[in-house]
């Protein structure tokens, strides 16, 4: 098997006396698209965060791409990672959220080349260009000059997964990415990710609760509880056949509610 | 030595001498200030003409000018005021005409639909701002309000120009009369730190047993 | 106004106390720690008042170019602060016959480095600075021998004058001599000296000021102290202070004003 | 006591002197509180206890005590341990404390109006602390507190009569020095509140502007 | 026919340059309940708004319990009320809002007992008494002491019933008063209000989108569109076989969202 390009060992992460993350092991290979889901508080989004060095971790270690992410090798022991070290790291991973956090001062394609002539050093003219592809693949590029409050969610969304795209990352993290969205919107975001799924060979862990698209766009169905993994497996096996009666008692919620798996 | 203690008990007459200027002050600014704030969104324009008279002349023009006006040009008018009347007449209505803005905006931020809520009920225009409007604004101006009396209080260092004994001005004779500056001054900076903590202290504790239960959790 | 102008003595009586200015210049004028009110002019004022049924004085600390739109404004009922009796004054107010008589003089640096010795040598020098109290004798004296209106520092009250001087923010600070003999010794620094009289100055004389109308008080007044001179109970109270009795007798108030006042 | 209009006319040229030191003294004392008031913001969001507290002590010191009494502290109590400052440079270094204390609270709030997200966005963009500062957020923080920050000038303005009390020849004191001079209060009095009135009058209009204008960010 | 107790003729009203209602007429009779249906902006909030005096109107007349409600008869013709007439006036109504509209600073018995209290100067103790009959109506009565942040929104929507109810008005009016609740809290308030239309026999005016409530409740439906009255009827006959076409596309819309009629 591939060297994996995330493994997580034994990570326990604490808010105050609240343990969110217990003990959580698990490896994503290259490539992998891997679904998170599981019902509120789960701590989903805070692996996800953790990741992105959004937030630190009380225990355990993580390796991305082969490197410590949260620590550094020093005489044979680990030591805590400098701001040096997450700064390299993070050029591997990047991240789509929940309320888009575009740049509300920059314009679409300002928002999208920033990054890149920043921490790159790309030139302006290429980062233009190579930011112009990226709004066309996402069906935003006739908007590039707009302000970010002039768009409707789902085409901010869509700048935001072109931004984080921009640095060329090797993994993409997304967090309920259309869960802010209005309904006839999260279509058209959906659309943009499942292409990226097919034509990229980029590692995604994808966080939803958008049950039939993690279907879909998953290899890879991770189901939390309370912080730890309860089941995983292939979606067709975790959707139609979960194991678990927690897992059970989480679908037929979902299929109450009036989703489709 | 046994002067300093002699010269302590000065300052500490100033000190007195500031207390009353800030809460008469203080007294008179939040007459001012309810009345300039209900003014200025009266029904009625000349009362709303009135009302922004008032707290744009006296935020526009410096309190000092209106001190020296109070104390040096009343009296030519015939309005002979002591130098705590002029001082308290000035920082009342000087710090009044900033709290007047406050408790416009504080009224203008309660929604719509409690106002609608009152029609509903029936109640009258009076009644709607006594029982349902203000008891909620309130809550709203006590922290600029505090920021105000801190205001007031530090403008009392003013007054000592036109020769009324507060404590700055007491600090000064102290001064006179030993040659000595660092002492007076430093102790009353101490005090007034005192005085303005005491009157942080006291809206805070104010404003949270008046907002308790606003945002109460559920039970 | 003469009408109520004769009520002026029967009112103070009433009232049982005078509201008099004051500076707090020693020895002219003093507030003792405890809060008393003393100096050879409020002195003179309370004896010449005692005799004449007011039983006390009540002294407000004020600038002297406050003092003279004070009474005009009835803050007090009169000025015993030293207030020098000067024709333009005359103008302004009623001045008693003269009590209190000195000579100016520079309070300088040891050795008096600049040298000078009179306010023409002041503004003949390139950028000596001379203290003055605001409203006092020696601003218009500066500003009179043509010293520039930036070189005249213009010192909220005596003390902080002879601080300006010790910090060196002034060469020069300009007081009657009495004034500022008290205020060096008080200072008990080496480092200064005196230098009196100052050249092309006279002698000044105070009077008590009242306001224009209060010419019955006034001249009861004048009638007290005329007796008070000669019995030498004057004479007492002025001569602890360091003042010169007869100094006071050698003119009168018509010659310092310069006419009838 | 009626308006002498000759003596009004007369004394308008020396008023005019003090206006320009007033102006001065509110420029530079502008200046100097818009940098302390930064440095206070920062330093006392800093997580070293021993830098946020005394720093969050002093500025609830300065900003609970009046500035009269400061400036004298200033101006005649650091000549004792060595520091002559001139009466404008103590005026102006008292007046940016002061009003330093009021604008680090203008820059707190402007920064903690900017969405956490906002910082979440530029670490996952991989940019470092001070790219994150320079084009993420103090673009959005500093138009929304350009108008308040010009309302602590204005206020400025108007406390400038207090550095009289350390012989700064601004407009009070030129006013007060005529009017001992002359025993006239009426008429410098009033022109210094008829100068007063003018200057806060445009800036209100001012204020206004800078407060549409700022209105909206983005 | 008994003589109704609102007359609605010839109103119309605009919001600038929006017309809202068109010349709207139509009688409600005394203790009638009457639900007001029609799809979003065709003027149903409105209706109720200007009974209650909280919009004006720009033309027409409405009598309440056969006065003028927002004229007064003045030498044979009409002219506008004054805020007496409508103080008057709006004692016979009474209105329930989406958002609560309760008052956040005091408790759940103040909210009922204030208006009771100031406008009709019932007692504090016979005030307090009817309260708690009303509150035990709708199952609030061991609230009464509670804040309103510390209800559920089906709770506060009880007490706003109650407070309503407290001034003992002839008409009630409803505006959506379940659309801002979570689903499991609507029956709560659904309830309350089904006793209240068995046990009284006040007027009532409903305006809902819950159809199968409507037509449970009301002796008679009116469908609004564009400020029109489309269609009226029984509930039976608007519900099930309407004549309109508009009326029957709007009811198709409901039923595909997922409502039961
Ligand atoms: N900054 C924080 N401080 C304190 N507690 C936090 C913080 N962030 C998250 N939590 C808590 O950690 C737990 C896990 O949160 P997390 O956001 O990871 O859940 P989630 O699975 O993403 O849930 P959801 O589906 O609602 O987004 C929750 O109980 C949450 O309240
Ligand atoms: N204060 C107002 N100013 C301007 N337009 C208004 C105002 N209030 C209502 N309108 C407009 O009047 C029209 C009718 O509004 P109304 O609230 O009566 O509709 P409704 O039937 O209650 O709709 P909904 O079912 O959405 O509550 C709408 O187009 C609305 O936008
Ligand atoms: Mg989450
Ligand atoms: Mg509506």
């Amino acid at each position: 098997m591939l060297q994996p390009i995330i493994e997580i060992d034994g990570v326990s992460k604490s808010f105050g006396a609240l343990e969110v993350l217990k003990d959580l092991s698990f490896n994503v290979a290259p490539g992998e698209k891997l679904a998170l889901i599981g019902p509120s508080g789960s701590g989903k989004t805070t692996i996800l965060r953790i990741l992105m060095t959004l937030e630190t971790i009380n225990g355990g270690t993580i390796k991305v791409d082969g490197e410590q992410l949260w620590h550094r090798e020093h005489e044979g022991g680990l030591i805590p990672a400098d701001e040096r070290h997450l700064h390299k790291m993070r050029a591997k991973i990047g991240m789509v959220f929940q309320l888009f956090n575009l740049f509300p001062h920059k314009t679409v394609l300002e928002n999208v080349t920033l990054a890149p002539i920043l921490t790159k050093g790309a030139g302006r003219e290429d980062a233009k260009r190579s930011a112009m592809t990226l709004l066309e693949m996402v069906g935003m590029a006739e908007k590039a000059d707009a302000k970010p409050a002039q768009l409707s969610g789902g085409q901010k969304q869509r700048v935001a997964i072109a931004r984080a795209l921009a640095l060329q990352p090797k993994i993409m993290l997304f967090d309920e990415v259309t869960s802010a969205l209005d309904p006839e919107l999260v279509e058209e975001v959906l659309n943009v990710m499942r292409r990226l799924a097919e034509e990229t060979d980029m590692t995604m862990l994808l966080v939803t609760h958008e049950m039939s698209f993690a279907h879909d766009f998953a290899d890879r169905v991770l189901f939390f509880d309370g912080g730890r993994i309860v089941e995983e497996g292939p979606p067709d096996d975790i959707f139609t056949q979960p194991k678990e009666e927690r897992t059970q008692a989480f679908l037929k919620k979902i299929i109450a509610a009036g989703q489709r798996i | 030595m046994a002067q300093w203690s002699g010269y302590l008990e000065l300052i500490l007459q100033g000190a007195l001498v500031t207390l009353q200027l800030t809460v008469l002050g203080t007294v008179v600014a939040l007459i001012m200030a309810f009345l300039g704030g209900l003014g200025r969104l009266s029904r009625h324009w000349w009362i709303r003409w009135l009302a922004t008279g008032y707290i744009e002349f006296f935020r526009g023009t410096s309190i000092f000018v209106q001190l020296f006006w109070a104390y040096f040009v009343l009296p030519l008018f015939g309005i002979p005021l002591s130098p705590l009347q002029a001082g308290v007449l000035a920082l009342g209505l000087n710090v009044g005409a900033y709290g007047a803005e406050v408790v416009r905006g504080a009224i203008q931020s309660v929604p719509k639909e409690q106002y609608e809520a009152c029609t509903a009920l029936n109640l009258t225009g009076w009644q709607r701002m006594r029982h349902v409007i203000l008891p909620q604004a309130f809550v709203l101006m006590l922290p600029t309000f505090g920021n105000n009396a801190i205001e007031l209080l530090k403008g009392t260092a003013v007054v000592s120009l036109i020769s009324l004994s507060d404590m700055t001005f007491q600090a000064q004779v102290v001064r006179a009369q030993t040659g000595e500056t660092a002492l007076p001054f430093l102790t009353i900076l101490l005090l007034y730190f005192v005085f303005s903590t005491a009157i942080s202290t006291a809206i805070r504790g104010l404003e949270r047993h008046l907002a308790r239960g606003l945002d109460g959790t559920r039970s | 106004s003469d009408v109520r102008a004769e009520g002026d003595l029967e009112r103070l009586k009433e009232q049982g106390f005078a509201r008099i200015a004051i500076a707090n210049e020693p020895p002219w004028t003093e507030v003792k720690s405890d809060g008393k009110v003393t100096g050879a002019a409020p002195e003179v004022a309370r004896a010449v008042l005692k005799r004449l049924g007011v039983g006390d004085v009540v002294a407000s600390i004020s600038e002297y170019g406050a003092m003279i739109p004070g009474i005009q404004a009835k803050r007090f009922d009169m000025v015993a602060a030293g207030l020098f009796i000067k024709p333009e004054r005359c103008n302004a107010v009623l001045f008693s016959e003269p009590d209190l008589c000195d000579a100016e003089s520079f309070a300088v640096k040891k050795g008096n480095p600049l040298g000078v010795k009179s306010f023409e040598a002041i503004a003949a020098s390139e950028s000596a600075k001379v203290g003055v109290v605001g409203g006092g004798t020696e601003e218009k004296l500066a500003l009179g021998a043509g010293v520039p209106r930036e070189r005249v520092v213009v010192v909220p009250d005596p003390q902080s004058g002879l601080k300006m001087l010790q910090d060196g923010r002034i060469d020069v600070y300009a007081l009657p001599v009495l004034s500022i003999s008290d205020l060096l010794k008080k200072a008990n620094d080496p480092g200064l000296e005196m230098f009196a009289p100052v050249e092309n100055t006279p002698i000044f004389c105070a009077g008590v000021a009242f306001p224009k109308g209060a010419g019955a008080l006034r001249d009861s007044y004048d009638k007290v102290l005329a007796e008070m001179k000669s019995s030498g109970e004057f004479a007492k109270i002025v001569e602890p202070f360091g003042y010169s009795a007869e100094a006071a007798s050698l003119t009168s108030r018509e010659k310092l004003c310069g006419g009838p006042n | 006591m009626d308006w002498d209009w000759v003596f009004a006319a007369e004394i308008i040229p020396t008023l005019l002197d003090g206006v320009v030191i007033t102006i001065q003294a509110t420029l530079l004392g502008s200046a100097v509180a818009m940098v302390v008031g930064m440095f206070f913001a920062i330093l006392r969001r800093s997580r070293n206890v021993f830098v946020s507290k005394p720093v969050g002590f002093f500025i609830d010191f300065v900003r609970g005590t009046p500035l009269l009494v400061q400036l004298y502290f200033l101006f005649y109590i650091l000549p004792d341990i060595g520091i002559l400052l001139s009466p404008l440079v103590a005026g102006v270094i008292g007046l940016g404390l002061h009003y330093g204390t009021y604008t680090s609270e203008v820059y707190r709030a402007g920064i903690d109006n900017v969405p956490s997200g906002q910082w979440e966005a530029a670490k996952a963009a991989n940019l470092t602390m001070p790219q994150t500062w320079c084009h993420v957020i103090l673009p959005q923080a500093i138009p929304p507190m350009i108008p308040v920050l010009a309302n602590y000038i204005v206020s400025m303005f108007k406390e400038t009569p207090l550095l009289a009390a350390i012989t700064v020849l601004e407009l009070m004191n030129q006013a007060r020095s005529l009017a001992n001079f002359h025993y006239r209060y009426l008429e410098p009095m009033t022109l210094v509140g008829v100068f007063f009135l003018i200057i806060s009058v445009f800036s209100v209009v001012l204020l206004r502007w800078l407060e549409n204008r700022f209105k909206r960010v983005g």
